[in-house]
């Protein structure tokens, strides 16, 4: 029985059993649409063209002392340091005085506008441009009127 | 015809001479009326139609220029003050203002006066009445302990805890509650 | 925490004084004679902080020499810096004059699309009224902003004051405003400004603000080339000028002006312009 | 320097600190408050108006509208107390005891006539005259206190205030001004910058003139027989020894009045006043002058 065993033991050799494993590691791509040329670009973070560089802008910084940014705010206190009978308001000469010291929502100011304009030959000079600004008021007399909340309804 | 030739009529007297009539009619603006065809003692005529036409219309009046008369203190006294006056020292201030002590300059803090010389202390009611905050305001100098000695007076005073707002660099102090008048101690 | 730093501010701020009495006697023992010191008497005295003293310096060469001493009143020059007032002024002074133009067209305003692209039915496909409508390419904008936005706002008058004084109190305290005899400058080269400025160790942008509208023409010929010096007058001083350059110079008479016209609001009726802005009344 | 002080402890931290520039400023934190954003199920896209219906689509009423009923408020008869309200004239009150602390404060000067003008100039009136006022009401509240002597002109004045003015050896005047010109007195100096010749001052409305030419209320067109008769009747009745102001050092001071068709103190209608030169033109044309003297 010993001779058995121990000749079992040098002949027998344990049967291996081949169970098929596949890693994610060992794992090839799988071909799918053959010929078809991807067009996003998988291989890292940025996208890269080939060959040509991407437009990129030209890096111009502001110029921070321009006369314009430099002299920022000058006579805004007159009223207080100057001889206090000019308004600060009265010393911004490049905005258009339908719009100068107007405080109020579009309806408000386009409705000055237009009292504004109405005198001087702008309707027949710019009839399109007139045409719109009294659409556009019509509009807004509407939907202000219709959508404004009054304060008795409840939301 | 003769209706078109009437309101002609009326057109050129309106143009000739009405206009400036009626412009001019604040006689009072110095108009210049000739005194031949109207009179700056205004006349009221029953009807428009009545009224004379303005013939000649006189360019100027004759003034005399007085330079610095006598009359013109009575025109510098109308005019508005520069700044507000100081306050010259009486013998006594029947209305019941307190004027600002010099010795006060000394204290750990200051309450400047305002621009009218009064108190800057000050009642805020808010909520249709429902809170009274009074403040005291301009402070100057040692704030914390003047919140200490307001908290104090006002406990001695009214026998309860009140309670105070210190904004330092606002230099104020708010005292829930209304205490103005025992604050203008 | 807060105490132990308040507690080493103070120290540093105690030590401050007496270095500015050794050099005070440094100097005034080189020119005892040339140095003239003015006590002023103002027609509002100060009534518990002290008067600011400040040195005068010249302009007329590289090295600063002192001029005189100076005083300015504590009302104008050393008041409470609050630098939220100071904040509020900046973004008054850039909103107001602020018009957007920014401008988009509705559906109404693009041309065309007043005919149905396709019958509502039948198709099989979304039904649309009109090809300017906002869900289509080249349609009109929704919400979109509209020509002519003013963000126009008064700060209020005694706001703005505040503004001043709390940035010319900052800047003096952070030693960033010097007063000046005058303007005379020996030379109309831009390197004597330079090497002034940076000799004096003012900081590259100088503000430089006269009484009168007219400035030396050395000057103005030099700072032609500086876009980052520049003069105003007292009457166009503002917060935001202050601020963005690093140093103001006053000349003597301007320091007076501003604590003028200041003191002259703080004490006087001012009912007319702390009423409420109308558009017809300025 | 106190440790404490306010300005001094800030002006202090700010020398140890960087330089404040445009860079570095900010509010106070907290300070600003963002619009909230529509958060939870509906994310803001129903704009807070509710779901569907009247809170989307409508505004409601104006208050107390019954769509179409009488409305409640309408169903009573209407009971005019308060008729023609807008068009009575109305006079702003200030009390002795607030002219009594603007004579303290220098505000107003007691050595000159004081009238409506002055009173603005202190800054501590003000009113409106195209908002219906006509001047001033001198109230009693501070009579027992008033101790001033003064030559005033008011609009309006209770025998209250008269008793306490005249106690003190002063003189009061009751005075009608048409708005026209209460707005000369209101802003003397930009009528005299406007450059027009000062005009005449208007007489009374006819509900007015039984006012100011009574002797009682000290009305300005009163007869001054009768006005010194009211002054000695007054001192009996309230108890007071009504000074002689004949024998006054202000005695000219105090005898100071307007004509009735006079706006300013010394200024004569009809005469242009110029600030610039400092020089006033008096019309030396027989017509104006007659017109004005009328």
């Amino acid at each position: 029985m010993e001779r058995i065993t121990s000749l079992l033991k040098v002949l027998w050799r344990p049967s291996t059993n081949f169970v098929r494993t596949r890693y994610h590691s060992e794992k090839t791509r799988i071909i799918k649409r053959y010929g078809y040329e991807e067009k996003l670009w998988s291989g890292g973070l940025m996208p890269r063209s080939l060959g040509k560089r991407l437009p990129m802008p030209e890096y111009r910084p502001l110029n921070p002392w321009t006369e314009r940014r430099a002299l920022f705010g000058q006579n805004d206190y007159i009223d207080i340091l100057g001889s206090g009978e000019l308004h600060p308001l009265r010393t911004l000469y490049t905005i258009p005085s339908w719009i100068k010291g107007v405080s109020g929502n579009e309806y408000q100011i386009l409705l000055r506008k237009k009292k504004m304009f109405a005198k001087t030959g702008s309707p027949q000079v710019r009839p399109t441009k007139w045409k719109e600004l009294e659409k556009r008021l019509g509009f807004l007399y509407r939907r202000l009127n219709r959508k404004t909340k009054t304060g008795f309804s409840s939301t | 015809m003769a209706t078109v030739w009437r309101s002609q009529c009326t057109f050129t007297r309106i143009l000739s001479g009405k206009t400036c009539r009626i412009l001019n009619n604040a006689a009072d603006l110095g108009s210049k009326l000739s005194p031949t065809s109207q009179s700056v003692t205004s006349r009221k005529y029953s009807n428009y139609a009545h009224s004379p036409l303005v013939k000649h219309i006189k360019e100027q009046y004759e003034f005399e220029v007085v330079k610095k008369p006598p009359e013109w203190t009575y025109v510098q006294r109308l005019l508005p003050f520069d700044t507000i006056p100081q306050v010259t020292p009486k013998e006594s201030y029947p209305s019941g203002w307190i004027p600002p002590k010099d010795e006060a300059k000394n204290l750990p803090f200051f309450i400047e006066r305002t621009r009218n010389h009064e108190l800057p202390i000050y009642l805020d009611i808010t909520f249709r009445g429902m809170r009274k905050v009074s403040a005291i305001r301009k402070i100057e100098g040692d704030i914390w302990l003047m919140n200490d000695e307001v908290k104090e007076y006002l406990k001695n005073k009214y026998c309860r805890y009140v309670e105070t707002r210190v904004h330092e660099l606002g230099g104020f102090i708010e005292v829930k509650g209304d205490f103005v008048n025992a604050l203008r101690w | 925490m807060t105490s132990l730093l308040i507690n080493a501010l103070r120290r540093i701020h105690l030590s401050l004084p007496t270095q500015t009495a050794v050099k005070c006697f440094s100097t005034s023992s080189y020119n005892s004679n040339t140095l003239d010191i003015t006590k002023k008497d103002w027609k509002f005295p100060p009534q518990y902080t002290k008067p600011r003293e400040v040195w005068i310096e010249n302009l007329d060469s590289i090295e600063e020499k002192k001029l005189g001493l100076f005083e300015l009143h504590p009302a104008v020059y050393a008041t409470v810096p609050r630098i939220d007032i100071i904040h509020q002024n900046v973004i008054w002074q850039r909103k107001f004059r602020w018009v957007s133009w920014a401008h988009t067209k509705t559906r109404a305003e693009v041309r065309g699309g007043g005919r149905k692209p396709w019958p509502q039915k039948g198709l099989g496909r979304a039904r649309h009224g009109s090809i300017r409508s906002p869900l289509w390419r080249g349609g009109g904008i929704a919400h979109g902003p509209r020509s002519g936005k003013s963000h126009f706002f008064m700060l209020p008058f005694h706001l703005r004051i505040h503004g001043l004084t709390s940035t010319l109190s900052a800047k003096l305290a952070q030693d960033d405003l010097h007063v000046v005899r005058d303007l005379n400058l020996p030379s109309d080269e831009p390197n004597y400004i330079i090497d002034l400025i940076e000799q004096r160790n003012w900081g590259p942008s100088v503000l430089i603000v006269d009484d009168t509208d007219i400035a030396p023409r050395n000057l103005t010929a030099a700072l032609d080339a500086l876009p980052h010096v520049n003069v105003m007058p007292v009457y166009g001083l503002n917060v935001y000028s202050m601020l963005k350059h690093d140093t103001l110079v006053l000349t003597q008479s301007a320091a007076e002006r501003i604590e003028e016209r200041i003191l002259c609001h703080l004490h006087s009726n001012t009912r007319k312009q702390q009423a409420a802005f109308k558009l017809d009344q300025v | 320097m106190g440790s404490r002080q306010i300005t001094e402890k800030s002006l202090a931290m700010l020398r140890s600190l960087p330089r404040i520039s445009l860079a570095n400023l900010r509010d106070n934190p907290g300070a600003k408050k963002n619009t909230k954003r529509g958060r939870g199920q509906h994310g803001g896209d129903k704009h807070g108006a509710g779901n569907k219906g009247s809170g989307q689509r409508m505004n409601y009423m104006r208050l107390g509208y019954e769509t179409g009923n009488n409305p409640f408020y309408l169903r009573m008869p209407h009971e005019p107390y308060y008729k023609g309200h807008h068009l009575r004239r109305q006079y702003p009150p200030l009390s002795l005891h607030a002219l009594q602390s603007l004579i303290d404060k220098n505000c107003v000067d007691v050595t000159i006539p004081i009238d409506i003008s002055t009173l603005v100039k202190s800054g501590f009136y003000n009113f409106f005259p195209d908002q219906k006022h006509f001047g001033v009401n001198l109230t009693d509240e501070g009579a027992d206190i008033f101790a001033a002597k003064i030559n005033i002109e008011v609009q309006w004045a209770s025998e209250q205030v008269i008793a306490a003015v005249e106690r003190n050896g002063g003189v009061i005047t009751t005075a009608y001004y048409d708005p026209h010109s209460l707005f000369l007195l209101k802003d003397p100096k930009k009528f005299f910058q406007s450059g027009q010749a000062i005009p005449r001052r208007m007489i009374p409305p006819p509900d007015a003139i039984e006012y100011y030419t009574s002797a009682e209320n000290r009305g300005y067109l009163a007869d001054p027989e009768k006005i010194s008769q009211e002054r000695l009747k007054l001192s009996q009745k309230y108890g007071y020894t009504l000074p002689n102001l004949e024998n006054e050092p202000q005695y000219t001071m105090l005898c100071e009045r307007k004509d009735p068709r006079q706006i300013f103190y010394g200024l004569e209608p009809g005469w242009v006043v110029n600030l610039k030169d400092e020089c006033i033109l008096k019309p030396k044309d027989k017509e104006l002058q007659d017109f004005y003297a009328s």
